[in-house]
């Protein structure tokens, strides 16, 4: 393979066919050509692969369990390193029921577990979850619910009136934006679907810090109110010590429902679906998941799921 | 990596929908960069005293500085900030109903002034400066010598740069979305978010992606050849 | 404010340690893909043409997050189908150098091509008329000036590679990014504009850093291609360069 | 010493040298003169390999070679016998003149850096550059890059020197040191084959002139009978446009 004489006219013309630097045919030999085509199909052929993951043959199955790094206090990795977080604590409890299985924790992106999940590198996934219709198509769906998540609501403190999300839409307030994919951005959603003459507009953004800052924009009128989980408005607003308490007493907060949040499975293990339901069933009916609940959220958010036929409920 | 061919395409088809978004912001970016960066390369070129020192730092700090910090920057913090500003001197603007799409433009288009700023000066580099003493001497003033006789020629040596950063500027519009912008990322996200398989999602837009590049890509080409007809010798030997 | 902001640097800084171990073995094996690449594109057969090219303007069009996903979990998933090991666990930053030395060697082929573009082709034909055979004349002479020609633009490389490379957080690489990303996630992102301006401090600091760097080293070289106004010559004319 | 036989050259479909025979004796200093386009510095190219010939032979020593057969090898051992000198200098950007130097006598002819480094100084200052040893192109003046070209070129100690039309690139009051070099080299018996458009230096220094037009040698033969009373009538109108109206002495 020789090298081709560059084409610029502007430099000593290479039209007068000279001997480019590497001669004709002599220069680079045959086996390095061969050698970086084999590279470039390698990587091509990276793209196209398909997959399926085959659990390791030992006594005890390994089970690669992916979590949502950033998800404090559910999921993520504490400054020393290690997965820490209520849903990293039921799958160590679950662990303990399950002996025939030991469970090995990455910690990702939420894109990056899903990512995961469908290319079975990994088993199980704990990412807080709403269920949605897809989502359950798209991967193997435990019968038991990991947790429940609860729906805060909150108004400027002049917003007497406004105490449902009916209201809001009636009194034309505007939502902050939700992190698409969020339980609550399918609450509205749902309620939109169901309240076609009254809806609230309603608006997706990528950017993951969405509730801490809806507190900011709806104290200071960017929005007029927001939909977010509980633990954030004790944690940041509440809390004393909490680093935005300086917006508690412009805002009106309340309890507005409580959502199902599901672990998810890849769609090749059945196998170990059948071990997990029933221990995260015999976990919550024990109340350990209650438990646990009250450690990493401060209070047991199962009490605030009163129907549990439903995957959410709301006022 | 499970892939599914029928989810690609459905996110393919609805993502293009925000095609003209994404043309809008990268369009209207573009455009405020170009004249914003070749004013702030003529500047630093002339070592303009004030201005020349600002416009390093801005050309550092933009270049320097992660995308997304820029974005929390201009659209989370900003306003916030002009509100508090507003608000405290009575100036009767709602900073807050202002459309989302103008912070995106904002912020898009300064980073991409740091950039074009950097391809004009080299590009003004490239033309020799007796250029300009000829158009003086023809009476044309400073700013029209550089409109009609400096400008043309740093374009056409830097259409192939610009091509670049065009091609550029049109991956990182994907960064919208976390203005809560329904460009193409945008919709294909939500899709993405709502089956939680976000793999078919991004290929369906890196194929749009891909499509928007060739044709951006093929458009300079095209411009580069015209705008460097003067450069060719006239009998070009027959290659 | 400003206290908040500098308290969260030194928390930041011990992970850029991570951040250059991928910057520069990227670079590494980037530029040796980068070398293949332009040989590819530059030789007479079309079909290497061809792929030099086409993985290029590939490379450049496909978003560095689906290229990072298809490493991450593309070479596992092939590597598992075929030879049934598992890499699946081995440490995040490899994937991360393996996915942008693939994006590298695309980006870098264009520059080094077009520095090639830029040598002056009299320097071969005086290297073989003085006895050199091509590769000495290619090692002695011509690479040396490539080199010159490539700095600039290796310098932009550089720089995007530190920005674009801080996608890594997203598959878990704890680099400076990835510390931000999980020091904001764990304070449930109150502290989100101190943290930012920390990483923005630090980013920049770098980016100077590496453009002084660049500036240097083109400066140490350019003796030999740039005229500078203090040889001026008794015919007064400037030498040709 | 040099002889080359029946070369032809094509560029596409411009045929360029059709066909040239041409024999160089020791010590002759052969000057080749013609329009542009007259494929004269083609000719000189392909001397050197630097343009690959489409038929003929070329001897030089005990080298006997076919244009079209030479190997790789060949071409190689070819070029440690001769040197060339360009026409925009193409001094090697990297190195300072010293080295420019040494660089073929080091790496092209492995002759040891010690050695290299003092016949590069004798050569450097035979064409009277003593003081710009360390000097890069960019700090030296047209006339002086071009003598550290023939600097380079003489070093080598080759049984023949090339000149591609050294003179043209340099402003008119530098063409004189450059020629005073190439003057000594001719009466100190190197062997030159020289591709210009200095009529003077012909005329004074030259052994041999040939005159070439659209890739064919119309006529050859010292320069007191080219310049005096050349056969050729397209010799006699190129003479006259290059010198202008004839003076007396030249034009019968």
């Amino acid at each position: 393979m020789s090298i081709k004489p560059t084409s610029n006219e502007n430099h000593a013309n290479w039209s007068k066919a000279t001997t480019p630097p590497f001669e004709g045919g002599k220069g680079i030999s045959r086996r390095a050509f061969i050698g970086t085509t084999a590279i470039a199909l390698a990587s091509f052929a990276l793209a196209g692969c398909g997959s399926e993951s085959s659990a390791s043959a030992s006594d005890t199955t390994t089970i690669t369990v992916a979590f949502v790094q950033g998800g404090n206090p559910t999921s993520y990795i504490d400054d020393d390193g290690n997965p820490a977080g209520y849903e990293i604590d039921v799958v160590n409890k679950v662990a303990e029921l399950l002996p025939q299985y030991n469970f090995t924790f990455a910690g990702l992106d939420q894109t990056a577990v899903f990512a995961g999940l469908g290319s079975g590198a990994y088993d199980l996934a704990l990412t807080n979850s709403f269920w949605t219709p897809e989502r359950a198509a798209n991967y193997l769906q435990p019968s038991q619910n990991i947790g429940v998540s609860v729906l805060g609501f909150f108004t400027r403190a002049d917003a007497t009136t406004i105490n449902t999300l009916s209201d809001a839409a009636t009194a034309k307030l505007s939502l902050a934006p939700i992190t698409a994919g969020d339980g609550n951005y399918y609450v509205v959603e749902d309620y939109n679907d169901k309240n076609p003459d009254n809806q609230i507009s309603l608006t997706a953004t990528d950017d993951s810090n969405s509730f801490t800052e809806a507190f900011g924009w709806v104290a200071e009128g960017r929005y007029d109110f927001a939909l977010v989980p509980l633990q954030y408005w004790d944690s940041l607003v509440l809390a004393e010590d909490g680093a935005l308490h300086q917006y508690y007493s412009a805002l009106r907060f309340s309890i507005i429902g409580a959502t199902k949040t599901w672990s998810f499975l890849s769609q090749d293990s059945t196998a170990f679906e059948a071990d997990y339901s029933p221990a995260l069933k015999q976990l919550k009916d024990d109340g350990t998941l209650s438990d646990l609940s009250v450690k990493w959220y401060g209070i047991d958010n199962f009490t605030y799921l009163t129907d549990d036929t439903e995957n959410y409920n709301y006022l | 990596m499970k892939v599914s061919f029928s989810a690609i395409l459905a996110s393919f088809t609805s993502a293009l929908a925000g095609v003209p978004v994404t043309l809008k912001i990268v369009a209207v970016s573009f455009l405020v960069a170009f004249v914003l960066g070749f004013l702030m390369a003529v500047v630093n070129k002339n070592r303009v005293p004030v201005l020349s020192q600002i416009s390093k730092v801005f050309i550092s700090f933009m270049r320097g500085t992660p995308i997304i910090v820029q974005i929390f920057l201009i659209y989370n913090s900003l306003p916030s900030l002009l509100n508090a500003v507003f608000v405290t001197f009575g100036v009767p603007i709602d900073i807050f109903d202002v459309d989302p799409i103008f912070y995106a433009i904002a912020v898009f288009a300064l980073s991409e002034t740091a950039i074009l700023a950097e391809i004009f000066r080299a590009a003004l580099n490239g033309v020799d400066n007796g250029q300009l003493e000829a158009a003086e001497c023809v009476g044309l003033t400073i700013p029209q010598g550089y409109l009609h006789i400096i400008l043309p020629q740093a374009l056409a040596s830097a259409v192939p740069v610009l091509g670049n950063a065009v091609t550029d500027l049109i991956k990182t519009t994907s960064l919208a979305f976390s203005m809560s912008i329904l460009d193409v990322t945008g919709i294909a996200k939500i899709q993405g978010a709502a089956s939680l398989d976000y793999i078919d999602a991004y290929l369906a837009v890196a194929l749009i992606y891909l499509i928007l590049v060739l044709i951006f890509e093929n458009a300079f080409k095209l411009l580069e050849r015209r705008l460097n007809a003067h450069t060719q010798p006239l009998n070009a030997p027959a290659r | 404010m400003l206290d908040t902001i500098l308290s969260y640097i030194p928390k930041l800084l011990p992970y850029l340690s991570v951040t250059f171990e991928y910057v520069f073995f990227s670079l590494l094996f980037g530029s040796i893909l980068a070398v293949l690449l332009v040989l590819m594109k530059l030789s007479t057969s079309r079909i290497a043409r061809a792929i030099g090219y086409g993985y290029t303007t590939l490379m450049r069009c496909i978003p560095s997050l689906i290229l990072l996903f298809l490493i991450f979990y593309g070479l596992p998933a092939l590597l598992k189908s075929t030879m049934g090991i598992n890499i699946q666990n081995a440490n995040v930053i490899i994937f991360v150098i393996a996915a942008f030395t693939l994006f590298l060697g695309a980006s870098l082929s264009e520059v080094i091509r077009s520095a090639y573009n830029g040598l002056d082709h009299g320097q071969y034909e005086a290297a073989v008329c003085v006895g050199l055979t091509n590769l000495q004349a290619f090692r002695r002479i011509m690479l040396p000036q490539i080199f010159y020609l490539m700095i600039p633009n290796l310098g932009n490389t550089v720089q995007y590679l530190i920005k674009e490379g801080s996608l890594g957080y997203i598959i878990g690489l704890v680099d400076v990014m990835g510390k931000a990303y999980l020091l904001n996630s764990n304070t449930l992102g109150a502290y989100v504009l101190q943290i930012y301006l920390a990483l923005a401090l630090i980013y920049w600091a770098i980016s100077i850093l590496v453009e002084r760097v660049f500036a240097l080293l083109e400066r140490r070289f350019e003796v030999g291609y740039v005229v500078s106004p203090s040889y001026q010559h008794d015919d007064g004319k400037k030498a040709t360069a | 010493m040099l002889q080359i036989t029946d070369i032809h050259k094509r560029f596409g479909a411009n045929e360029v040298l059709k066909g040239i025979d041409i024999t160089v004796d020791k010590g002759d200093v052969v000057v080749i003169l013609g329009p542009s386009g007259s494929g004269k510095t083609t000719l000189l190219r392909c001397i050197n390999f630097l343009e690959h010939a489409d038929r003929g032979r070329i001897r030089l020593g005990d080298i006997d070679l076919d244009f079209k057969a030479a190997t790789k090898r060949q071409i190689y051992a070819m070029r440690r016998h001769t040197a060339f000198i360009f026409q925009n200098y193409n001094l090697f950007k990297n190195k300072d003149a010293l080295h420019n130097v040494t660089e073929g006598l080091v790496t092209g002819r492995k002759v040891d850096k010690k050695e290299a480094l003092e016949r590069a100084k004798r050569a450097l200052d035979d064409v009277g550059l003593s003081e710009k040893y360390d000097s890069y192109s960019t700090q030296l003046s047209g006339g002086e890059q071009q003598r550290v070209g023939i600097a380079r070129a003489m070093a080598l100690n080759p049984d023949v020197i090339l000149f591609d039309e050294p003179t043209s690139a340099l402003d008119p009051e530098l063409v004189g040191e450059v020629l005073a070099v190439m003057k000594k080299l001719a009466q100190e018996g190197t062997t030159m084959v020289v591709v210009t458009h200095e009529m003077r230096f012909a005329r004074d220094v030259a052994t041999k002139v040939i005159f070439m037009e659209d890739g064919r040698i119309v006529e050859e033969g010292p320069p007191e009978k080219i310049f005096t009373c050349p056969d050729e009538e397209r010799t006699k109108q190129f003479l006259r446009r290059i010198i202008g109206d004839p003076e007396p002495e030249y034009f019968i």
